[in-house]
């Protein structure tokens, strides 16, 4: 399935681009699919903590992905 | 000036513009509320020693839309009152400028107070937006407690 | 709008003039304050389970003055912000006008929400001012936490 | 010594007047005029616990009023 991961902030100026479409195999998980993002975007790679979010709402490295989910990743936020 | 008791409801918005307090404090009035708090962060002229000339706010759009949201429907459950309102705004902001403001009215003043501490610590805490720093020391990009130099950009290009 | 960071001063005042809380708020903004905490407290339509249509706030103005002075100052040092404004009306106030403002700004929030409730709570708890309430069920002095109907004044002459 | 008392909110409606001047010995306490007030104002006389105030500064009911001091006496504060 193909999942666009999205960026913001100082993310969103490493990589360069809003949002990345990867291809991903079914029953992967938040973690795994970083991985795949860092290794696209060497920028990322030494992020070991980003903060993670499916379909607009906080979630965790181990959930699971599922088709047509929105995903993205950031840093810790700093609003106010 | 103020609502209907009948129509105040938890009240959120993201946007460019700047920051009507006094608008916001009109959606939480009404006639049985003994208590309005309102809170009101501003850029200011200094961080972590360095000195600031403005920040620019981004944001997750329409997460942080959805996350402002709650704040305010689970600050109305938590106590006990509907009159919250909160409003972000995005882009340059100068400093002196208002960045995010809450408004809290109640019965009393312990509610109103705690509404209004309570969803700005939430607001900072949760809502997928970002400040970057622009100022003598170079730019920077803030991240929660901490900050670091945006790639790219050499000390004093502020 | 805003004061020059080395003119800011706790203030207070005390009078029967409609209180303009933009005004206090401009007294403690300044371009280090990163935040500004504002309390308002408002004559609402109901206490005690009875109807108000109207209070009247009266002092013992010279102690009073000097009671508003010292809790700014007092909350000036304790919160580390000379940030800090009170002001207090007299008089007649209808439902929904403002009685009461406090507004108090420091660097960070903790602070400035922190001496903005702690300022309301020793108003309410220091300050020699009373209120009167004129209702559908008569005409009460409320004294402290409780009320007592003023003397010659029967039920329902509100 | 002469020393003028005043008084506040209820307890002035309940004297009927602003102030009231008593003659009263050296060494008189607040709790002691307070007395001489209930006496003269028998509308006061059950309140037991009234606030006091000399010189615009609260005080306790065995402090010794000094010549030329203000005194006050009120109920329970409520602004805000």
């Amino acid at each position: 399935m193909t999942i666009r991961v999205w960026f913001f902030a100082r993310f969103r100026e490493a990589a360069g681009v809003t949002a990345i479409d990867f291809e991903v195999p079914p029953g992967t998980t938040l973690a795994a699919l970083w991985e795949m993002v860092q290794r696209r975007v060497p920028a990322l790679g030494q992020e070991s903590h980003p903060l993670m979010a499916i379909n607009q709402a906080y979630a965790r490295p181990e959930e699971v992905i599922t088709p047509g989910s929105e995903v993205a990743y950031f840093p810790k936020v700093s609003g106010g | 000036m103020s609502a209907d008791a009948t129509t105040i409801a938890p009240y959120s918005h993201l946007g460019p513009e700047p920051i009507d307090a006094r608008a916001l404090e009109a959606r939480v009035s009404g006639p049985g509320h003994g208590a309005i708090a309102t809170f009101a962060g501003v850029v200011r002229d200094h961080h972590e020693g360095r000195r600031v000339r403005r920040l620019e706010y981004t944001a997750y759009e329409d997460m942080a839309g959805r996350v402002l949201a709650e704040i305010v429907d689970e600050a109305a459950r938590r106590f006990g009152t509907p009159a919250i309102a909160v409003q972000h705004r995005l882009g340059a902001l100068q400093v002196g400028e208002t960045s995010v403001v809450v408004a809290a009215a109640a019965v009393h003043r312990r509610e109103a107070l705690a509404a209004c501490a309570w969803v700005i610590d939430e607001v900072k805490a949760r809502a997928p937006i970002w400040k970057k720093e622009f100022g003598d020391d170079g730019v920077f990009w803030i991240e929660g407690p901490g900050s670091c130099r945006a790639s790219g950009t050499p000390a004093g290009t502020g």
